[in-house]
């Protein structure tokens, strides 16, 4: 078997690491705390408490000390760990009311906040464990295209959800309000000019969101002069395109191994 | 036979939408020997050309393609013909969400939304039975209204028209558009 | 064994743009006995799972798909010379896990289970089709009421929704946690 190896090269070290430092991406982003719940489970695991059996008054001050301290909290949901946080301290002083009688447990004012927190952990783990079969099917490789076949006009239809149905829709409402407002503008786009645009850009970047760049355009004429740019380009096998779905971004990648000065070339290689 | 090599070939093959060059091979694989590049594409295609196979890599244009073999074309056909039953265009996915959501309406109607003569996707939509015809407006010319009809609650799963998500709340998906980066 | 219902079925399951369920095979072929049928198609998988081969025929969403095996990745992305591909984000996953275990189940449902507004996170899988619009729930404002899709269990490389990890295997996890951290 290791003979047989000898004629595919292996990968180069380079592309092992940084295959690596890709697949460990979302765990060091986890260290940042999306929302409160996951900053409550931090906590928690730190201090090595028994989710069943919170000390509230350690927690709540561990929790509010995060809060002054922010920089690990996503600001965006700082109302959402506000919220968590009025809860935390709602709860601590139900705990301190003098009660006539022992604490039931189901009477536990903690209880809703333990449901919460179980269930998240729950959802924490199922998380982690499709993100592992994500990794696998990643690697797993699918055909989008056809080999020739006869018709090829059968190609272009969809399976379609109710969510394209209503997004078909809106989008042709909006497609038509700005038809009424359209300002005609002098300016003339050639092709050639939008071609070169393109091809500069993603030499520069690499890749680009085609929508973005198609929703970026002044005019209409300028946004359809670009379409066409990219179908002339996928067409000559210049950069690859990818949409997995209608209404999906459409990523585009320069195909390293083409040059710009083929793009008049004939399609035919 | 280097059995691994074959496999990374069927995959480069497979995964190739234009004929694979044998440039193109050494260029992911790094050198390899012509001659084993060439055993190993033959055994390749060799493999495939056996009879217990439908699929087979034939060279076409200075490259290496996966394609169908011809005596399985009425297969084919049938599949490709209840695929597109199962399917819409964009053009009549256009026309069914006008529809929907005007409903009754006529053909005029919808082509003015659209801006495009929309009678062939009616027609094709009339076929697939996703919409049916109700009866005439009371205008000039009587033209023919429409509206969609069981097939179309069925084919989208909804129990009701009511059901359709209504204008302001796909406005409210699609608006937050580029907003945040998840 | 049939070689010629093989070579069909390998031509049908090459062909098919999503994966190709037995129902689509019978409407296909019509009438074949069904444990011939299943014999032909594990005949099929095994062939493909030989060493020798580098694509494989994989279930996924109660359907056969022809996919690369994992472990040629690296020499894909060397001839379409992509870096990686783009994983979901946390929120993204988080919200989908959810769903796969709540459904059916609305955006408020889910935002409550984070405590975080999901609006955003719904909206992206939608885009991405992993999830779906599958009516309305009977409560005040008549919320939109979502389920993962098709798409779902075909990127997850999941047959059906059986396949989810079940309960027991999160609550063992989640024991040997409490255990690490004590």
């Amino acid at each position: 078997m290791e003979q047989e190896n000898q004629g595919c090269p292996e990968p180069s070290e380079e592309t092992e690491v940084s295959q690596q430092a890709a697949g460990d991406g979302y765990q060091v982003k986890l260290e940042f705390f999306e929302g409160p719940l996951d900053l409550l489970l931090f906590l928690i695991r730190k201090k090595k408490i028994d989710i069943n059996d919170i000390p509230m008054a350690v927690i709540t001050r561990d929790y509010l000390d995060y809060l002054e301290k922010k920089d690990q909290i996503n600001l965006d949901r700082e109302a959402e760990f506000l919220f968590i946080a009025s809860l935390l301290i709602y709860i601590k002083s139900q705990m301190l009311l003098p009660r006539e009688q022992e604490t039931l447990a189901e009477d536990d004012p903690r209880q809703m906040l333990i449901d919460r927190l179980l269930e998240f952990q729950k959802i924490k783990i199922a998380s982690s464990l499709l993100r592992e079969k994500e990794e696998v099917e990643l690697q797993c490789w699918r055909r989008t295209f056809r080999p020739p076949l006869e018709k090829p006009d059968e190609l272009e239809l969809l399976q379609v959800s109710l969510f394209d149905l209503a997004e078909t829709f809106f989008l042709i409402m909006k497609r038509k309000e700005r038809e009424n407002l359209r300002i005609i503008k002098g300016k003339d786009v050639s092709a050639e000019e939008k071609l070169k645009e393109i091809i500069d850009y993603l030499g520069k970047n690499g890749s680009m969101d085609f929508l973005d760049y198609f929703s970026s355009q002044d005019s209409l004429e300028e946004a359809l002069v670009s379409f066409f740019c990219l179908l002339e380009l996928i067409k000559n096998h210049l950069v690859i395109a990818t949409q997995e779905e209608l209404f999906q971004t459409i990523r585009v990648w320069l195909r390293k191994d083409k040059t710009p000065h083929q793009v008049h070339g004939s399609s035919h290689e | 036979m280097n059995d691994q090599l074959k496999a990374i070939l069927e995959v480069l093959i497979f995964l190739s939408q234009e004929p694979l060059t044998v440039d193109k091979m050494r260029e992911v694989l790094g050198e390899i020997p012509e001659d084993e590049l060439q055993a190993v594409l033959q055994a390749l295609m060799a493999e495939f050309s056996r009879e217990e196979h439908g699929i087979q890599i034939v060279r076409s244009a200075g490259g290496y393609l996966f394609t169908t073999k011809p005596e399985h074309d009425q297969w084919i056909k049938r599949l490709l013909q209840i695929e597109k039953k199962a399917r819409l265009s964009v053009a009549g996915l256009e026309t069914l969400s006008i529809i929907a959501y005007h409903q009754p309406v006529t053909q005029a109607e919808v082509s003015a939304i659209r801006s495009v003569d929309s009678t062939y996707s009616i027609k094709s939509l009339l076929q697939k039975k996703l919409i049916k015809i109700v009866g005439r407006k009371k205008a000039p010319g009587n033209p023919l209204v429409y509206r969609t009809s069981e097939k179309f609650l069925e084919y989208f799963g909804l129990n009701s028209l009511d059901d359709l998500p209504r204008e302001e709340e796909i406005a409210k998906i699609l608006e937050e558009e580029k907003q945040t980066i998840s």
